[in-house]
Formats: C-alpha cells, structure tokens, sequence
C-alpha cells in the first residue's frame, strides 16, 4: 500500500468490536476462521467462515473410478483418517452387496479404534496448548506417535493408511504385529493417570473448562450433535452399538456418559473413551488370532468396475461423532454423486457459532477444541 | 477416579518420578521406516512391460509412460519399451499402481526423504528402477504385491465344450461359447492396455470390442471388429490368437479369452444386423475416404448414399484368384476403396482353406457363409469353378483388369517320400479334408495312420475318428508324430480332446515305410527318435533303430505341411517371378516382380488365418497406393 | 412407539399422507426408503418427527439428475428411540431450483440448506441464511452441478510443471521419451502414437465411434 | 551434513564479508515458522514440534505471528481462498524470508489436481526455497528438508526472497488470474523493492500497471455479521 493510499481510519466511540478469530490463528483448529462482534471481551456475535481447505472432494469423487477414491477419502479429516476409508468401502459394500469377510471387519475394528485413540490423543494435546498448558501437547503427540508408528507397519502409511477398500482390507498384518499392540497399548494406558496429574485434574484447566460453551441435552438434539458431544450431556448414544456396523455387536464396551454438557463434561468423555477403545483393542488383539480366512472378498477390475445402481447411508461412529457417506451409484465407472456428512460439519459451524455468543473471547478456543472440531470435514 | 481439583502444593513434586525415564526424542537422522512402507517407486525394468496398467489406475495422474529405446521392444510378446515415470508432484503414495501391476514389477521402497530447491524442480520427476531414488539399496523394499492386494483377476472364465461321449460321433461343434454372464466377467479382466492390438498382425482394437462387450453393446463391438476383420465368425473360432499370447495379464495368469470374446460379439449379434453394420461402415469408410473426415453428423439417407457412392467409385475392377481369407479380404478392402473386384474361385463355394481344411466341429460351415454372405453382399463378385489356366489364362486377367491378386492357398500335401509312400492307400491330409467338407462323407478302412503332429495332422485324426466311429463304432486312429510330447506342434487343446475322442498319439516316432504286401497296405514301420535338429539347428532327425515299431493301418494319411499349386501359372509368367525355396517372393507390401501382380494369403506366409487376413488389408492397400499413383 | 409400532405406523403413513411411498433396505434392518412427492414433504416430517421420534436430521444430500432436469433432495432422519434411520428423497426440478426450507423444523438443516445452495444453487425459501460460506471467492456456477466440468476449469485456469531432468534428455537423444503424457490420461484426448497405441484404447470411458458410423460428409450434402 | 563449500563465500570488503557470514551463521540457527496450517501436511507438523522429533534441537520454533517469522511453510495444497490469506502473510513477512513447500500438491497439484479449489503451482504465486516430496512428508523427512534449508541459508545460497522483488510483475500476474484485477494487499512490494534496492527487470510490467491503476484506499475489513 502506498502511504498516499492510505487512509486514515475513524472508528465510532463505542466498545463493540470486530475481530477476526483466524484463519491463520493459533486458538483456531486448523485452518478456519470465525469473526466475532464483542462488546468488552463478551462475543455478542458469531460468525464461522470456512472453506479456506475446500478441495471440492465430492466433485473429485464424481471423476475418479470407485476405487481411486479409496486414497482420496482419507484426506476428509487428517486427525482421524480411517474412518473415512472404512465408511466409504461399507457404503459401497452395501450398494453392491460385497459381504467382507469376517477377519477384515475384525482388522478394520483394529484400525478404527487405533485411529479413534490417537485422534483423542492429539485433540487432547491441541486442546491444552490452546489452554496454555504445553506439555499435554508434547506427551500427547508424542503417545501418539507411537500409535502412527504402528499404523506405518501394518498398512505401509503414517496418517493415510489406505489400508481398505471395497470388500476387506489391502493385507495381512505383519508377524509379531498384534504384540506390539499390546505393547503400545499398555504404554498408553499406563500414561493415562500421568495424564489426569497433568491435565485432567489441573486446576488451572478445570477452571478455564468447567461451565464453558454449555450445551444441555435438548439444545444438542435440536442442533444435530453427536458424538462425544453428544454423549457429555447426558445421552448415551453410540453407533458402534446403537446402529451396529462391523463386529461391534461382538466386543463389550461401554457407552460413556457424563451430565454437564460442557467444555469440561466433552473433554471428560473423551479421557473415558480412551479407555473404552483400548479396552476394544485388547478384545480384538486376543480375538484376532483365532479368526482366519480371507481378508478380502473379490471385486471385479477396478478399472472396469461399475457398482450396481443404487444408493447407500453407511455411517460410523468416528471420534468427532457420526460420520456418514452418502453414495448413490447410477450403474456407471464412477459414483454419481458422494455425499460427505462429517460430524463437524455441525459442531464447527452452527453449534460453534451458538456456543461462543455470550461467552468470552478467551473461551472461543476452549469451545471449539472441546467440540473436536475439524474444518476439513467442514469444507471437503 | 475424580476429576476434581485436590491440588496441593506438593503436587510439582510428582514431576520427579520422570528423571530417570528414557527421552522419546529420535535421532535427527531419519530412522528406517518399517517393512511393507509406502515409500518412493522401485521398477524392475526387466520386468516391467509398459502396459500402462499403472497409469491408468493412478488417480492423481502422475504417471507417464516415458520410452526408453535401450529396452526390447517386441509387439508379438507383448512387450514395450515404455516404462512409468513418476511425478512426485502429484503422487500420493497410495500403491495403488503396485497393485495392479500384471506383472509385479513396480513396489514401493522404503525411502521417504528427498527435498530440493526451487532449481532443481525437475527431480520431481523421475523414472524408477531397480536402484532407490537417490542410488544405493539401503532402503530396501517396501510395500509390495500380495495375494490380497493384487487388483486383477488373473483366472480364466472356463469355457464351456461338448463332453467326448455327446461329440466324438459327429461334426457339431465343440465350444459352447461364452455365457453373457462369462462373457462380461471376462471382459471385465482387461486392463485395456493394448498389447493384443499390437500383437495381432491385423491389428484388431480388441481392447475396444473387449469394452464394448464388457459396456453391453455387442453391437459396438461387431463395428470395432469390422474395422479390421471381415473374417470375424471365423476367427472367432479356429484364430491362432496371438493377441492372446501377447496379453499383459497372461504374465502372470491366464490371458484374456480375447478370441472366445470375439465369437461372443459375433454370435451375440443377429446376423441380418451384423450384416448392416458391416455394410454401414463400409459405406462410411468409402465415403470417408472419397469426401474425408466428416465434420457434422448427419443421418444416412439412403438417396444420398447412393449417389455418393457412385461419386466414390473408381470404376476399375480387380481380379482376385482364389475365394480364401486373404482374398476375400483384399476383396471387401478394395470395395471400400471404391473398385470392384471379380474373384475367381476353383471350388464351388468360398472359404478357401477355412472351408476345406478346418473341420466343422471347430467351425461349423454356417458361420464362414455369414462371414462370406457379408463380403459378396458389399458388391464383390466371385465366380465358382473357374480354374485358372484352363477356363482363362493369368494373362488374361492381366489384360482385362488392373491388378491381379494371387491368393491361392496351400491345397497341396507334402509327402514324407518314404518307401511305399506313394500307394494309393498313403493320402494326404488337405486332400482328404477337402473331399470330407465337399461331399460331406468319407470312406475309412478300420485302422488308419497319421503321420505328423500339427493341427492338420489332429483335423484329420480326429475327422477319421469320427467316421470311424459313425462306421464301426470303434476308432482306431494312431498319430505318429516326430516331435515328442512337450514340443508338439499342435495345440494342446487339440491334443487333449483327440485323446478325449480316442485318438492314439505316439511321440517321438520316425516313420521309415509304408509296409506293402500283397499290393495291400499292410502298416506303418517307425523308428523311434533321438532328435529332430541337429547343432545348427537344422532338420536332421536321428533315430534309434532298435526302437522299431509297426502301427497296423489300411490307410496311411501324410499330414507334414502343405505347398500351394503352382500349376496355373504360365511358364512365361513363372519365368518372370521370382521364387525362394519354391514360394512365390514378394516385397512387404505383397508385390511380386511383376506390376500387376500381388500375392497375399498362405500361398506366401504359411498357413494361419488371420495372417492371411492381414495380408488382404495390406495388398489392398497397396494396389490401391499403386493405381492412385498410376492415375496421377 | 417400539419397533413394531413404528413398522405399522410407516406401513399406514401413506393412507395418511397421499403418495408416499415405503421400501425397506433388504440390506440393513436400519435403513427405510421413502419416496415422496415434494410437497408433501413437510407434512411427512412433521409426522415423523411429532409421532415417531425421529428428531435427529442427520443429513440432507442433493443429487443432481441432470438427464431428468431434477435435483433429488434427500433427507436422512434417525430416530434414538427406535434407532431407525428413515431416508425421504423428493424430487424438485432443476429449473428454477428451489424449495423450501425445513429449519423451522430441524435446525442442522440450515448448514444442509446453506451448502446445498452453494454448490448446486437450488435455493431454499425460508432459510435463516443463504450466503456463502465456503466459497466466498467463487464467481462461477454452482460447482456440484453436474455441467460445471472441473476439468475444463483447470486446465483453462491453470499450468502444470514441465519437467525436464537430465534422464529424460539423454533419452529424448536416444530417440525415446515421454510418449503418453500423464495429461492425456487425465484429459481423456486421443493421441496417436508411434506405438500405435491409440490412448482411446487404453481407456475404458474414452471414445464413441458409433457417432462416427452415422456421419456423412457434410461436404458432399453441402453441394448436394 | 555436506561440508560448507568456500568458494561460495561472497566477496567484497573483507569487514562487510564477516559480518554477513556471522550474520547468516546466526539467522541459520534461529529461524521461527509461521504457525499455519495451510492443508493436511500440517498434521505432521506437531510431532516435529514436539518431543519426538524436536525440532527445536536446530533452533527451529512455530511463531504465530508472521511479523517475527522467518520461515512459512506451506504445507500441502492451498486452496484459492487460502491462497489470497497466504499471499498476505507472504508479504507482511520481514526479509529474508524463505518459503518451504512441503507435499505434493505444492508442486504440481498433487490429489486435487482436477479440483476447481485449490492452487496447482505454489512457485507461480511465490518465491520458493525448498520442496519436501511426500504425501504427506513424514517428520524425518520435514527435519532433513528444515536441515537443508539451514545449510543453504548459511552458505548463502536461499535467496529465493529477492526474487519475490525481482519478478514481481510475474507474480502479480499469477494472482491477479486467480484473484481478478483488482487484487491488492496492503504491503507495498514495490516501494519495498525500490527502498531494498531489488527492483530488476520483472518488478515492473503490465500486472503492475493493472494494479496501480485499480489501487484503491483500503477500506476497513468487511464483516459479513
């Protein structure tokens, strides 16, 4: 700007003011904006602005095969990648009537619940940076990145793992795999009260939580939450058992509930439902053994392959909450039309949005890292 | 457990309990990444065949098939120099291209590291082999094909035959053809990589009709067949499908079923329908080739076409000798290029050696009208039992039309010229062929003898053994053959359904007499044999007389090649031609040492249909080249 | 209402309101289809969510048909007391592409609506709001709907590196080099080769030559 | 790490010369990078932060506000309204800054190369200094990429800042395709190049003409509440 140029701005006297919360903000998760109206440091207004990582997926999907968007999926959400993977294959699965086979679902719990506790792992350590606190960000990612570790020997990716595709799973897990599960697993259990000392009984982080961005039962019903969200005020509500998909009718788990319905209550879920998910891979680890036979049932040449006409509701419960594909098929080489339905396309927008108006400028990171939002489901 | 704040003072102190715990924190160097990791691209260039299979699944395109001319290129085994070149700037490491690989050669390293600057952009871009990106092996391999992750269906659709006991009496044909069912699962096989239309010596885009077939509109697919085949009931049937040996996914499974693919569009297809089509395209190409490319799609209105085709008509005729493959394909090109052709035909109907030298239990004589019916229908006249030589001379023709086609197949047997070889109970198998698919019946002693190991030799065996059994009720039909059982010459198809259908097959057997007594022929006397060639590889059987045999036969049949009768030449004319170990010798494009003369079809390449197919297109081509230039 | 009421209940929904139609999923016990006419929609989700607790929208997703003209709107309704999911497809036409919106009824619908908006431009009588919001920078048409060619977009938009590295230039003297361009895969063009590979060989959704078969020279008709 | 290549060493006075090599000696070993999370290869960025792969060990630290960043790491694709948020970080960056580029979609597109909504090229739009292959790069891989770029800094050789100044009339082109004609941002690229000193023959050029005819007084940011 030339100084010519500029002008010199005049604001009216008042104490409302205009803010720009990102896109390019270390309160914000990932790359997403919200502008607010305050009055002092009281937002009287909010507004979610997205889109800043649209890639326009489910126009891509409309021009690849059925199968080249096995790697493309994932990219939805980058915390929590596999279930994409999954959710697409079983929306598929259904249209064409492919039964997978037993031992893949049972890997595909595997990969799921690893997913969901690293999510949870790295949600925890971004949620309490954003509090200030830095060192559950470092253990955090760090236990994490142990879980990562596994994922690159089992499917040949850190975070992509494009491990699935339409009828089982791309293959075998490697000798010795299902110990070093055990293994992490047990590490990150046992790092699990290190975690309470530090972050979940830190006063300083009960203090900022408690009370922030409340959600009662009624209004998360009414505003389409799910998810952790959904469970923090008071409804046990899982897909995994509710709306069983994979063997989850088969594993005993259960569905984790607490009463506030704030920042506090959904983090809380969370912590529980870490334990929860080990509790299901250490049931998948001692059942995978005895469960043999294919790991992928067959599909015709993926260059050729036209899925039957029709259309699918595949969801899952990812770590956000209830992810769904909705994928019609008019008989041709590629889908006709995929519809993402990410849990955060709630939480990050409307529920966002109606969460920080009344609070405090301070709590808007609080909130949106306690929702889990993530953007990329958001914009796709 | 209470998640409530109990803080106290004291609680920092816990802090001590990590002193004496192991950092986390790794090397800066980048560690090894794990076994089955998805890491920069391996290709062993040896293996690889540059099909494209790779590029065609990858989703990001970021593959290009990069030529490498240091590399074999061989179109007949399916093999290209062309090799994937990875752009790094779109790949996304999915191993996707691994998987589908037919031939196993693309995997994925271990190594994950390459950074650059802007100036050297251009290593993004890179041609993998068997060394690691950035050189050394220390990497090491990562993700690679397994059995659960191969893409391809590398199995085979069986085709459905006649059981021996419902075939081995009579002359129906063997092959059920494909259902629609295994046809579209078949199809569904190919991964349209091409390498069948670079093998067929037609060059039939059977990647094309392979999708059409595989789309549901069989009609497409008989209009991509016309493109390059007017011979396709025919080699649907008895094809020596190079294409199939050529496919990329025989690599490593059993190739695509390319021509039972073929005869299932064929046959899909009712055969007025087929016969429009064929004619439809006929007319688009001459007009095609008479107007050029047409830019506007306008209906066919047949007004039009007629007076457009009379545009299109050069007015001269050409001559075509003999009503076989290769004639008649010459014949149906030159239509389309705007002559007429007259073809002069021996035999009272056409087909040449696919009508007297195929039996119809593998191509029923119905099928070869059809193909035969669409030909004549495109304006082509034949004339019937016209011999050349006696009826009109060569000369002639020469006189009366532009050009002369000689395509006169190979209608004569060889003789092995042993003793007693030229009894009359020592027949020649073309010869009794002939007679089997003229009159329809065939009169055979009890015990009979062939002497080679071909797919002639297994016509007539299995022929014989049908009559014999329609006769007796009891075959009795000896094949002896030079070669032993792995390297025989026929196919093993053949082999297995004339052991299904009774036929004797003895191996490695010389034949040294035809054994006459009494004027009678009385049996086949054979030596067995050590090797057929000697060290320079040339035909030099040596036998083990103490291995000497008898077969008992009162006919002995002599199936060991056939040469072309060379009768009606002049001598004037046989004079001016030249000849190389007694065939006629031509340039590439068919032209003999005479200007008005071409010769096409196994008279000049040997026995094989679509040869002769291919060599109809290319001599009409190149007639067409020489009257265009002689026109001005 | 348990299970087997609500299956009475969605049986006799069509006596009630005119011309809906039920179909189970065979697949999943879970999932109902229904088909409905589009201005009865609101009626059968007043219903659904009044009588039969199906007070969750999980999703509203748009298809569009563009060879019928139409956009399929569907709504994905899930019930926590029944855990059933009820998919109700309308049908509104492309042209002028509106509808009305459900927000009164189902808040998640305004971000359904809103996005459907944008990228389709079927517009939603009644929505709080119909602004952008994910692309506030987009000028062109609704890029979902199906004649917007991404592609085309792209490659008019946009350039793409030329590679050139040192391998490739010693095989370009050698007489080879790149002979199918990862764009012509992408493109779907027909590129000749000196492989004799026609690229519309080797792509299953690549040419028609059927169009070719019933061209006559307009040359020719023109001096007709 | 290679061994620092003498003949590299600028000439000139011998005073100026050590000044500047103590100079990049110490900007090499204190770079900050930018906090933001462009695309999906940001998700590797928090292990290399933390204490896995501890980037701090090469004095390497996120900074969150682009006043004080050296280094802004573009990590993956950026999508056209990203684009515009990061052209204005770009330029509010202080000299030297270095650009890196990390997977695929940096350089050619990478997955989204159909898509309507991204960026396919990043060095159209700006100077690059270093490219990281991967989709998504592993965090060894970043940590050899951010060693790289540290050798190349202090031998001198990452200039790729200048550029920017240099060729400014090329970039401006670029973004104007992208953003329309009347693209602006509040920094001053050219007064900053004349004050630098860096105007070269591409700074000026029809782009520039373009947007100093359309140069508008900025207005406040418009709230859309």
């Amino acid at each position: 700007m030339r100084a010519e140029n500029y002008q010199q701005q005049s604001h009216p006297p008042s104490n409302q003011f205009e803010l720009n919360f990102g896109p390019n903000h270390p309160g914000i998760e990932g790359n997403y904006a919200l502008q607010v109206e305050v009055e002092g440091d009281v937002i009287v207004k909010a507004r979610a602005d997205g889109g800043y990582l649209h890639r326009g997926f489910e126009k891509l999907m409309e021009q690849r095969l059925w199968i080249q968007n096995i790697s493309l999926v994932p990219r939805i959400c980058v915390p929590d990648p596999s279930p994409m993977e999954v959710c697409y294959s079983m929306a598929i699965e259904e249209i064409s009537g492919i039964e997978v086979p037993e031992r893949a679902q049972w890997i595909r719990v595997l990969q799921l619940e690893l997913s969901r506790i690293a999510a949870h792992l790295f949600t925890f350590g971004g949620h309490a940076a954003t509090t200030g606190m830095y060192t559950p960000m470092y253990w955090g990612v760090a236990d994490r990145d142990l879980i990562l570790d596994l994922f690159e020997e089992f499917t040949g990716g850190r975070i992509y793992s494009i491990y699935n595709l339409p009828g089982g799973v791309r293959r075998e897990l490697p000798d010795g795999f299902l110990d070093k599960v055990s293994e992490v697993i047990d590490y990150i259990e046992s790092r699990l009260p290190e975690y309470d000392n530090l972050f979940f009984r830190n006063a300083v982080f009960i203090k900022r939580a408690k009370g922030v961005g409340v959600l009662t039962q009624e209004k998360s019903l009414e505003m389409g939450v799910t998810g952790p969200n959904l469970r923090a005020t008071g409804l046990a509500f899982d897909l995994r058992r509710d709306d069983p998909y994979l063997v989850y009718d088969k594993l005993d788990f259960e569905v984790v509930v607490e009463e506030a319905g704030d920042a506090w209550a959904r983090t809380l879920v969370r912590r529980q439902e870490l334990l929860q998910s080990i509790r299901i891979v250490r049931q998948v680890v001692a059942a995978l053994p005895d469960i043999g036979g294919e790991l992928r049932a067959p599909i015709p040449n993926p260059l050729a392959w036209r899925v039957p006409a029709g259309e699918s509701y595949a969801r899952v419960e990812s770590s956000k909450g209830e992810l769904a594909y909705f994928v019609v098929s008019n008989g041709g080489e590629k889908p006709w039309r995929v519809h993402v339905r990410g849990p955060s396309a709630m939480h990050a927008v409307q529920v966002l949005e109606e969460l920080v108006t009344g609070g405090r400028v301070e709590d808007v990171a609080q909130t949106m890292f306690s929702l889990d939002a993530c953007p990329p489901e958001v914009d796709r | 457990m209470k998640y409530s704040d109990d803080g106290s003072l004291l609680r920092p102190l816990r802090a001590l309990s990590f002193l004496g715990r192991a950092a986390v924190t790794e090397s800066l160097d980048p560690r090894p990444a794990a076994d089955g990791y998805r890491g920069f691209h391996l290709n062993q260039h040896q293996e690889c065949i540059g099909c494209s299979s790779c590029q065609k699944i990858c989703d990001n395109a970021a593959i290009s098939m990069v030529k490498v001319p240091s590399l074999p290129n061989d179109p007949e085994k399916g093999i290209r120099n062309l090799r994937p070149a990875i752009d790094y700037g779109r790949c996304c490491w999915c191993a996707l291209c691994v998987d589908i690989c037919p031939t196993s050669s693309l995997s994925l390293s271990k190594e994950y590291v390459h950074t650059c600057t802007q100036e050297d952009i251009d290593s993004y871009f890179m041609l993998p082999n068997e060394d690691s990106m950035h050189g050394g092996s220390e990497y090491g391999g990562g993700w690679e094909k397994s059995e659960t992750s191969d893409l391809l269906n590398l199995d085979r659709q069986p085709m459905g035959e006649l059981e021996p006991e419902y075939r081995q009496d009579n002359f129906k044909e063997i092959v059920n053809g494909f259902t629609p069912q295994q046809a579209l699962d078949e199809a569904s096989r190919c991964v349209q990589c091409g390498a069948c239309h670079d093998a067929c010596p037609t060059g039939m885009n059977a990647p094309e009709y392979i999708r059409s077939i595989y789309a549901g509109d069989l009609e497409q697919a008989v209009r991509w067949i016309y493109q390059s085949n007017p011979f396709s009931h025919v080699c649907g049937r008895v094809c020596t499908h190079r294409c199939e040996d050529a496919c990329s996914i025989g690599v490593r499974g059993t190739p695509l079923a390319i021509r039972w693919l073929k005869r299932y569009a064929m046959d899909g297809v009712a055969p007025e329908r087929i016969k429009e089509l064929a004619l439809e395209q006929a007319v688009v190409n001459l007009l095609e080739r008479e107007f050029g490319e047409c830019s506007a799609p306008v209906e066919i209105v047949s007004a039009d076409i007629d007076d457009a085709i009379a545009v299109a008509k050069t007015g001269e005729t050409i001559a075509i000798i003999g009503a076989g493959p290769a004639g008649l394909t010459a014949a149906w090109d030159l239509e389309r290029l705007g002559y007429h052709t007259v073809v002069y035909e021996s035999r009272p109907a056409a087909g040449g050696m696919t009508r007297y030298g195929i039996p119809s239990y593998r191509l029923p004589y119905e099928m070869l009208d059809r193909d035969v019916e669409i030909i004549t229908s495109s304006g082509v006249e034949i004339r019937y039992g016209v011999e050349i030589g006696k009826d009109i001379t060569l000369e002639q023709l020469r006189d009366q039309y532009s050009a002369v086609i000689l395509a006169i197949g190979l209608h004569l047997g060889r003789s092995t010229r042993i003793p007693g070889a030229e009894h009359k109970s020592v027949r020649k198998a073309v010869e009794l062929l002939r007679l089997y698919s003229e009159n329809g019946e065939l009169t055979v002693p009890r015990q009979v003898v062939v002497i080679g190991g071909g797919n002639v030799a297994m016509d007539i065996a299995r022929t014989v053994a049908r009559v014999q059994r329609q006769q007796y009720g009891a075959v009795d039909t000896t094949v002896t053959a030079l070669e032993s059982q792995q390297n025989f010459l026929a196919d093993p198809e053949e082999i297995k359904e004339s052991l299904e259908e009774g036929v004797v097959i003895k191996p490695a057997r010389g034949p040294q007499e035809c054994v006459i007594k009494d004027g009678e022929l009385e049996s086949l006397r054979s030596w067995g044999v050590d090797s057929i060639f000697d060290e320079d590889g040339r035909f030099a059987p040596h036998y083990n007389r103490s291995d000497e045999q008898h077969y008992p036969a009162q006919m002995i049949i002599e199936a060991i090649g056939q040469m072309s009768d060379n009768q009606l030449l002049s001598e004037d004319i046989t004079e001016e031609l030249e000849w190389e170990r007694g065939r006629l010798k031509i340039d590439s494009n068919g032209r003999t040492a005479l200007d008005w003369l071409w010769a096409a079809g196994d008279c000049v390449n040997g026995p094989d249909v679509v040869h002769a197919v291919a060599d109809g297109h290319r001599v009409a081509a190149s007639i067409n080249d020489q009257l265009i230039k002689l026109r001005g | 209402m348990n299970l087997s009421q609500f299956e009475a209940w969605l049986a006799d929904i069509d006596h009630r309101i005119a011309g809906v139609e039920v179909t189970a999923s065979n697949l999943n016990k879970r999932r109902n289809r229904v088909d409905l006419p589009a201005d009865k929609l609101v009626l059968f989700l007043e219903a659904v969510k009044g009588e039969a607790s199906f007070v969750h929208l999980s999703a509203i997703s748009c298809v569009d048909w563009i060879d019928d003209g139409e956009f399929e709107l569907v709504y994905h309704l899930w019930s926590y007391e029944l855990n059933q999911l009820i998919s109700a497809h309308i049908r509104v036409s492309r042209d002028p592409g509106e509808y009305q919106s459900i927000y009164d009824l189902y808040r998640p619908a305004g971000f359904f609506e809103r996005d459907i908006h944008e990228m389709y431009g079927l517009y939603f009588h009644g929505a709080p709001d119909m602004e952008k919001f994910i692309l506030t920078e987009w000028n062109g048409i609704p890029p979902m709907r199906k004649e917007f060619d991404s592609e085309e977009f792209v490659e008019q938009n946009f350039s793409w590196q030329e590679y050139n590295p040192e391998w490739l230039k010693e095989l370009v003297a050698e007489g080879g080099g790149v002979v199918i361009p990862c764009e012509e895969q992408r493109f779907s063009r027909s590129v000749a080769t000196d492989h004799g590979i026609d690229q519309q060989h080797s792509n299953w959704s690549g040419c028609d030559v059927s169009s070719k078969l019933c061209r006559i020279d307009s040359k020719y008709r023109g001096g007709d | 790490m290679k061994e620092i290549k003498v003949e590299n060493r600028r000439e000139g006075n011998i005073l100026s010369r050590v000044f500047d090599e103590l100079n990049e000696f110490c900007r090499a070993r204190s770079l900050f990078i930018l906090h933001y999370c462009t695309g999906c290869g940001a998700i590797e960025l928090p292990p290399v932060m933390t204490s896995r792969f501890d980037m701090e060990r090469l004095g390497v630290q996120p900074m969150v506000t682009p006043r004080q960043a050296d280094i802004l790491l573009i990590t993956g694709y950026v999508s056209i309204k990203t684009l515009k948020r990061v052209m204005l970080t770009y330029e509010q960056m202080g000299s030297p800054k270095y650009v890196i580029g990390i997977c695929s979609c940096t350089v050619n597109g990478g997955m989204y190369w159909q898509s309507y909504a991204t960026a396919k090229k990043l060095d159209e739009y700006m100077p690059v200094d270093l490219y990281i292959a991967g989709c998504m790069p592993r965090p060894e891989a970043i940590i050899s990429g951010l060693r790289s770029l540290i050798r190349n800094i202090e031998l001198g050789e990452s200039n790729n800042w200048k550029k920017y100044y240099e060729n400014y009339d090329y970039y401006l082109g670029n973004q104007q395709k992208l953003f329309g004609d009347e693209w602006q941002t509040p920094v001053d690229v050219i007064g900053e190049a004349e004050h630098y000193g860096l105007v070269g023959e591409g700074t000026y050029g029809e782009h520039t003409e373009i947007l100093q005819r359309v140069q508008q007084p900025l207005k406040p940011l418009e709230m859309r509440l």
